[in-house]
């Protein structure tokens, strides 16, 4: 017997729904019979207008790519100028980049813990890691001047030097963050309920993980170990030791295991960071920027950010304005083909909590 | 006829003080929560504020004359509900309505609000809404089976279908049912948690899933009298239990330790827990509430 | 209190009170500014202190924040989604880009200037604005809504016509998938 | 061939025995630059997937070239065993943009063929999906050519707040004051901020 | 499926977070201080600020509008404007701070600002917020600075190697370094005002950046017909104005004006280039008394204007004071054939050789032309007032100065003593260095009182001229066959002019010397010789300390004559030269012009 069929519009005003997006669910009972995500809510035509502006002025724009980790975006927009133009970047500032992009994966994971317990109920998990991940915030108010967006990664090298005894700070950080764990781990990841609920739910397969163009957490969810940062390093990533977590689950609670044990590392590539970064320069000045033209080429960067492959192809037709800059955010396949495909199959009540598990982030769909 | 005008000032009363400590309750679970959650919180009568301004709100939206009556449905329910528990022991003011075969009654009378609800919020047209009215019945008969069970055995061990005779049976301490009927009570207070509606057995409001459920085509003054109902309706179920294994209350002072205490249970868990999936929750309670509910008669009948 | 037969009856005072004491917030992330609302409510600003709550669905929310840009996209739910809304209702402006436009002055997708389509009550400051610019907007909020002065709704509603000719000169099309909300 | 050990100069020797009419280069260490005939491309895509082991479509791209008449498809394949990534670009006429799905060989190539025929106008012929998609109600020039004037768009079609008509241009103060007069096509020449 | 008992009751530790007291910031009961580094609203430095509108180029939001703020006047270095922020645009990058020259714009930590006036969101930081300043935040200081505060070094000669010949001692910027010098400017503009000419300085930069030279001699040549002459020999007040030069160097315009021109290397290609609208000749004919930068400027546009112009030259080549009061080592003689050919091609013509008052009177010109401009110079130089001044080996520096360029020789021995410290001082100096005298200069007041530019003098130091400051002559000693053997000199301390002038040298009582020299070379002044005027003209305009009044169209009390260059201004350069050219010419078209009107 075929129940009927109802059609449900998750969104974009929904709770449920992370950022600004909507899902079209076709519902048989609970069980989700044709998922079809609506995108494009969030639409600013970034690539649009970085064609209009100059490189210097292309760094405030990016950054509002991605909300919840904008650093990616200017350190991806950073390196691709400097490979097209052979700019050289102090080793200073590849360790300043390294560590604000490994603060902002921990600050996103932060995030992610508080969206993915929320999206089940759990709402004393959002209050602690969203509360916590402010401290993370102080750090880059400190660094950069700004809570969200930084503006402070910029094509050869960082904007500023760090303020005096800003490691000592973010150690301290690191110590109170660590020290949390054990309480996130208590409340969510120990948590019976979280496993009942994650467990053989959202199933990625891992036959199917790649040729579907999963990448990032969801990826090494997947139990296949891939991860920019090894595969390709940039900035000093080579330098640093740290192991990339996978779990074989295939499903939202591995992720959430992933995710849960690269909060670890992170913690740990900080702190090697700031023990190995050398004194010197942090910034190789770019002509004025009113000016500064960057000779014709392309390239394809990409990072790991906290979702996963993080790319940007950058053109350059050797004007003061960029000829193309194209992002490709790993919310891209996740948040639509992927979506659609894991959903059939999945429990209504399922939706928003598959879609944090994939890291969703709809500004960075459309962008 | 003789108006025994103790009793009209106690009818008239008792939803009144029900919905202050109601809602007053509301306001220290609220902020009992943000402790944990390392915030302030409101001020413990956020929760009075709220209410006056969801009364003081207009109200444009109409889906039809099922829509309106349902949330006089649900406040019709728990004011009943309330009658017919005596609220103090011994007390003619606050002893209602409650006759011989109220537990019984009572059964009936609190599954009477959500089924009123189902019907208004079919009207509405509001996805969210039906599933949070189908996953709102689908709970119910999933801790009432429990929570009857428990009911039963203690019926059989006290022989009694009235409040006031159990109540009755409670005169000391040690005499409560808690403690002569254990197993009885676990089976309960599992149920109680489903009940009360915090999680892990919140999926009928789950925002993450669908919006608030059946409140989602409710605002302004049909909200008001919805949280208005659900004030009265926890304090009545909070009572109930009190009466049946915590020996009831014969002050205002004592009533208020024992149903704050009762309440925190469920309030604790919903703070650590996430929520289970529908069919998870259902299959919970006809585990091990139900087994324990089994066990219960079982012990009973067969002592008896 | 003073009780002053002219001004403010003593019922509109204890409703003003109860309104500028709870608002609830629509949960609707409208633009990039959503993400300081959950520092906002979180435990590290508590929001819930002002007895500010998140609310599921426009039924129940008192407050529609714009944080942010809006797509035109947007813009059609968000007009929907306010009427929908029972008043009283506020809408604050997030930032720059609801005053005039923000660094997406030129996009081709993005309205400007957001008083034109919807009443917005109060602006804050920002691009984003942190947790403390959104509580003192809020403040500000509950100070306007104390002297009577928030009456976007009646606004809204008195100039509808305007309203929706300026929607309209936008939004080329008002059909929309059916949502059941 | 599988090759686990492939590197840059082996990829591109594989590919040019197979493909003469390539253009291979490398463009740095795990890049190699391919330029392939349009119709070649689905072929070489498939071979690249199966054979050479590319099995990760990171991207696919379009760039304008307005002066050449041109778009420039861009597929950027990553193989994840040997850390190398292709960029296969091609030409495809501005005039008449037509190109094949490539959702059979990676599903998600479908959202990447929404987008480019949504922002570019290009017909990928197969994709039933294309369609409104980031855009609604879009009418005219499809919004990433770079014919579409955004900032002209942008003025006729949004209400911009008034109240910064006073603003004064610097330069035409200062040669107000000296009495300069600047020619035309000196004019040309100024550094002046984004078209307002 | 195991009953996980840990799993259900570790959730419950987290209910001991109730007793930790809450890690809430109350605000706005408690304030968090913000960072040291936060990006709060703007303030400007209104003092500081000199409007050159860099903020609002770089603002990528269109956000920073330039507004007349009252107090704030247009003048040489300061445009009048202010910014003004947008805070409906701004998003707060500061870049506007990074980039602004001066470093007068910052921000602060202030950042709340709530209103429900959607039209109040415009900041005038500074005005708005005069108190800002105690709280600035984000500085430009604090970084590197975004723009190039570091000129690109010009290749010279060293001071060794150019004494030993009249070669050019700049060597010019190549190309890759002139894109590059030219690539710092931010085009404000504020160097056109204090630019006697007003050329059109930034877009003739930024073509040069643009890799464009052709566009930017075009460019040169629209107001100034000897861009290439000002190239080298400039006095460029605009580079003291200039934005950069506020927290660094300044552009080198003058340099770079040198390089454009220069890639263009004959009279040809300046015409192709250039290629100017030449009116159809009006029938209008001028006379022009002098082929110095001022009379060749005004030839030039009237010529352009369609105006039949005749040049009377007294010497044989065209070029006044640049042909031979500049040594050929900062600009060379062929580079100003060239621009005088390109004009005689343009139409002008140069009757050379030609002295008026002596071959020509000033009543027969007037006969042939309607308007008559005089640019004759200074030429006739001061005498030093000491005995002794007109014996053998006592030269006066512009005599010197022509001789040289005229290739005759003339015999200063080994020891030369330069008197004065302007640029003829400078170059008579340098020159004498060249022809391989020990040179000495003898200047009244202290080196930074110098009138010569600071290059000229470094220069010569590099050279080898010993500088003697606050040193007055007495006396040049002769020896028995009257021939100057040493000068005696005094020296001299600075005291304050109580008019609140500048100090004046005050001889030290017996501190006097004596150095032997061979030669005494005075440079401390010109004038003019204005004896081939008619008494009854001569009564009629009005002549000031040796310079002709004129109005702003550089006519003079008679309507018909009109003056121009040193004779009319009293900054003695080329470029104000050029300048009083220019402007000649419309005063001459707006005077024949009209006259034809009536």
């Amino acid at each position: 017997m075929r129940e009927k069929e109802t059609t449900i519009y998750l969104g974009p005003q929904h709770p449920g729904i992370t950022g600004n997006m909507m899902v079209k669910l076709k519902v048989a009972g609970d069980t989700i019979v044709k998922a079809e995500t609506h995108v494009g809510y969030l639409h600013r035509a970034f690539e649009k207008l970085m064609e209009q502006r100059t490189w210097t002025q292309s760094f405030p724009i990016v950054c509002r790519i991605c909300v919840p980790e904008p650093d990616p975006n200017e350190e991806n927009l950073a390196r691709a100028i400097e490979e097209i133009e052979g700019r050289e970047v102090p080793e200073r500032a590849k360790y300043i980049r390294v560590m604000v992009l490994e603060l902002a994966r921990l600050a996103t994971y932060g995030l992610w813990m508080g969206g993915q317990s929320g999206s089940m109920g759990l709402y004393t998990m959002p209050q602690w890691t969203i509360g916590d991940r402010d401290y993370i915030l102080d750090l880059f108010e400190e660094l950069t001047g700004g809570r969200v967006y930084h503006m402070y990664i910029w094509a050869g090298g960082v904007r500023r030097d760090l303020p005096e005894g800003f490691t000592d700070r973010v150690l301290k950080t690191l110590d109170y963050l660590e020290n949390r764990l054990p309480d996130y781990d208590n409340l969510l990841f120990n948590n019976a309920l979280f496993q009942k609920r994650a467990q053989g739910v959202g199933i990625i397969p891992k036959d199917k993980a790649i040729e579907w163009g999963v990448v990032g957490p969801p990826l090494r969810g997947s139990g296949i170990k891939h991860d920019v940062r090894i595969d390709e390093p940039y900035e000093v990533y080579d330098k640093l030791n740290f192991i990339v977590p996978t779990s074989d689950g295939c499903d939202v609670w591995s992720r959430a295991l992933v995710r849960r044990q690269e909060y670890e590392q992170s913690i740990s590539i900080i702190r090697q960071v700031i023990e190995k970064m050398p004194k010197g320069d942090y910034y190789n000045k770019i002509p004025n920027p009113l000016t500064w033209q960057v000779p014709p080429g392309e390239a394809y960067v990409k990072t790991e950010s906290a979702r996963g492959e993080f790319g940007y192809y950058v053109v350059s037709d050797g004007s003061i304005k960029p000829r193309r800059v194209h992002v490709r955010g790993p919310a891209y396949v996740h948040g639509v083909s992927l979506l659609e495909k894991i959903l059939v199959g999945a429990n209504i009540a399922d939706v928003s909590f598959i879609m944090n598990s994939l890291g969703t982030c709809p500004p960075e769909i459309e962008r | 006829m003789d108006i025994n005008w103790l009793k009209v000032l106690g009818i008239i009363i008792t939803p009144i003080i029900a919905f202050i400590v109601g809602v007053a309750y509301g306001g220290i679970v609220r902020n009992i929560t943000a402790r944990v959650q390392n915030r302030f919180g409101p001020p413990v009568v956020q929760n009075f504020w709220d209410i006056i301004k969801l009364y003081s709100k207009k109200t444009t939206v109409s889906h039809g004359w099922m829509h309106h009556l349902a949330p006089v449905f649900a406040i019709t329910a728990s004011v009943t509900t309330l009658y017919f528990i005596p609220v103090l022991r011994d007390s003619k003011l606050f002893a209602n309505l409650s006759f011989s075969g109220d537990l019984i009654f009572l059964l009936y009378i609190m599954v009477f609000g959500s089924l009123g609800m189902a019907l208004g919020v079919g009207q509405s047209g509001n996805p969210n809404a039906a599933i949070g009215v189908s996953r709102g019945l689908s709970m119910m008969v999933g801790y009432e089976i429990p929570f009857v069970l428990a009911l039963v055995a203690i019926m059989i061990q006290f022989h009694t279908t009235s409040l006031n005779d159990l109540l009755a049976v409670q005169d000391k301490f040690t005499n409560w049912i808690i403690f002569q009927s254990p197993i009885a009570f676990i089976a309960a207070i599992l149920a109680f948690l489903g009940m009360m509606g915090y999680a892990p057995f919140d999926v009928v409001i789950a925002p993450a899933e669908i919006a608030s459920g059946p409140p989602s085509e409710f605002g302004g003054k049909y909200l008001g009298l919805m949280q208005t109902s659900r004030s009265i309706f926890t304090f009545a179920k909070l009572v109930l239990f009190t009466d049946i294994f915590l020996g009831g209350a014969g002050d205002f002072g004592t009533l208020i330790v024992k149903t704050f205490l009762l309440y925190m249970i469920p309030v604790l868990t919903g703070i650590v827990n996430p929520r289970f999936r529908t069919e998870q929750a259902i299959r919970f309670f006809w585990k091990w509430p139900t087994v324990f509910g089994v066990i219960a008669i079982l012990a009973v009948v067969m002592k008896g | 209190m003073t009780y002053d037969k002219n001004s403010k009856k003593i019922v509109d005072i204890i409703q003003n009170f109860a309104r500028k004491h709870s608002l609830w917030i629509l949960a609707y992330g409208t633009g990039c500014g959503a993400i300081e609302v959950p520092p906002t409510m979180t435990s590290r600003y508590d929001g819930e202190r002002f007895g500010l709550r998140g609310a599921a669905t426009p039924r129940q929310a008192d407050v529609l924040l714009i944080t942010g840009y809006l797509a035109t996209k947007t813009l059609k739910r968000v007009i929907r989604t306010y009427e929908q809304m029972q008043s009283p209702k506020y809408v604050i402006g997030f930032g720059s880009c609801t005053i005039n436009g923000g660094m997406y002055w030129d996009s081709y997708n993005t309205i400007k200037a957001l008083d034109r389509y919807l009443p917005v009550d109060v602006y804050i400051n920002g691009c984003m604005p942190r947790p403390e610019s959104v509580i003192s907007g809020f403040i500000k909020l509950q100070q306007l809504i104390s002297e009577g002065k928030a009456n976007g709704a009646e606004k809204y509603q008195k100039n509808l016509e305007w309203y929706r000719e300026n929607q309209k000169k936008v939004i080329h099309n008002w059909k929309m998938p059916d949502y059941n909300w | 061939m599988h090759i686990q050990d492939c590197t840059e100069n082996t990829c591109v020797d594989q590919i040019q025995k197979i493909f003469h009419t390539a253009e291979v280069e490398i463009q740095r260490k795990k890049r190699v630059k391919v330029k392939l005939r349009l119709d070649l491309v689905p072929l070489f895509l498939s071979y690249a997937r199966d054979y050479l082991n590319f099995k990760h479509l990171a991207h696919i791209s379009c760039v304008d070239w307005i002066e050449e008449n041109e778009f420039e498809l861009i597929f950027m394949l990553w193989s994840y065993e040997a850390s190398l990534m292709i960029m296969v670009k091609t030409r495809v006429n501005r005039e008449k943009p037509e190109f094949i799905t490539l959702s059979h060989l990676w599903p998600q190539a479908e959202t990447y063929e929404r987008e480019i025929h949504e922002m570019y106008g290009i017909n990928f012929k197969g994709n039933e999906r294309l369609g409104e998609f980031i855009l609604e109600d879009w009418e005219g020039v499809p919004p990433m050519r770079r014919d579409f004037d955004t900032i002209k768009y942008s003025k006729e079609n949004f209400y911009q707040r008034p109240g910064r008509e006073d603003a004064q241009d610097v330069r035409e103060t200062i040669s107000k004051h000296s009495g300069e007069e600047v020619p035309d096509f000196a004019k040309e020449f100024s550094i002046r901020r984004i078209e307002e | 499926m195991a009953f996980d008992i840990k799993g259900v009751l570790a959730p419950f530790s987290a209910l001991k977070q109730g007793t930790k007291p809450p890690h809430t910031v109350r605000y706005p009961k408690e304030k968090k201080e913000t960072a040291a580094r936060y990006r709060g609203l703007h303030f400007n430095d209104l003092e500081e600020c000199i409007g050159c509108g860099t903020c609002a180029t770089i603002c990528q939001n269109a956000a920073i509008d330039m507004i007349h703020v009252d107090g704030f006047e247009t003048n040489s270095g300061d445009s009048g404007l202010r910014p003004r922020v947008d805070n409906g645009r701004c998003c707060w990058c500061a870049l506007c701070v990074d980039v602004c020259p001066t470093g007068s714009l910052n921000l602060t930590k202030d950042y709340v600002y709530v209103s429900e006036d959607p039209d109040s969101f415009l900041w005038m930081p500074g005005v708005d917020n005069p108190e800002g300043k105690e709280n600035l935040s984000f500085q430009s200081a604090e970084g590197k600075p975004l723009l190039e505060y570091e000129r690109i070094p010009m290749h010279e000669l060293e001071g060794t190697e150019r004494v030993k010949s009249f070669a050019e001692v700049l060597l010019g910027y190549n190309e890759e370094e002139a894109r590059k010098e030219a690539a710092r400017c931010v085009g404000c503009s504020i160097c056109t005002d204090i630019c006697p000419v007003h050329m059109h300085i930034p877009e003739y930069i930024n073509a040069i950046a643009n890799g464009d030279d052709e566009a930017a001699v075009k460019i040169i040549y629209d107001n100034n017909p000897l861009g290439e002459t000002c190239g080298k020999v400039c006095t460029r007040r605009c580079e003291t104005v200039c934005a950069i030069g506020h927290r660094g160097e300044p552009i080198a315009i003058r340099w770079l004006k040198g390089y454009a021109t220069s890639t263009v290397n004959n009279a040809d290609l300046i015409e192709k280039i250039v290629n100017p609208e030449i009116l159809p000749p009006n029938g209008h004919s001028v006379g022009i008394i002098g082929a110095g930068p001022s009379g060749l400027t005004a030839a030039y546009y009237l010529s352009l204007r369609g105006f039949n112009v005749t040049i009377y030259e007294s010497k044989s080549h065209a070029g006044g004071m640049i042909m031979y009061g500049i040594p050929k080592y900062r600009l060379p003689l062929d580079s100003i054939d060239k621009q005088v050919e390109y004009m005689e091609k343009m139409g002008v013509k140069i009757k050379y050789n030609t002295k008026v008052g002596k071959d020509i009177t000033l009543e027969e010109m007037k006969q042939h032309h309607e308007a008559i401009l005089i640019g004759i110079g200074f030429e006739v130089p001061y005498e030093l007032g000491l005995v002794g001044e007109n014996e053998e080996g006592s030269i006066q520096a512009v005599n010197f100065l022509r001789n040289i360029n005229s290739d005759r020789h003339v015999e200063i021995g080994d020891k030369v003593v330069v008197i004065g410290g302007g640029n003829v001082a400078i170059d008579a100096a340098r020159v004498s260095r060249r022809l391989g005298a020990d040179v000495t200069i003898l200047y009244r007041r202290r080196v930074e009182d110098m009138p010569a530019d600071w290059e000229e003098i470094e220069g010569a130091e590099d050279e080898g001229v010993h500088i003697h400051p606050q040193a007055i002559p007495l006396e040049i000693i002769l020896d028995e066959n009257k021939k100057v053997k040493a000068l005696k000199y005094a020296n001299a301390e600075m005291i304050p002019d109580p008019e609140g002038g500048r100090p004046r040298p005050k001889i030290i009582e017996g501190d006097e010397h004596i150095i032997e020299v061979t030669s005494v070379i005075g440079a401390i002044g010109q004038s003019a010789d204005y004896n081939f005027i008619p008494e009854d003209i001569k009564n009629q305009i009005e002549i000031k300390r040796g310079r002709i009044i004129v109005n702003e169209d550089q006519q003079t009390n008679v309507p018909w004559l009109f003056a121009s260059g040193d004779i009319a201004n009293r900054r003695a350069d080329a470029i104000s030269a050029i300048a009083d050219g220019y402007r000649a010419v419309k005063g001459i078209e707006k005077f024949i012009l009209k006259s034809e009107n009536k």
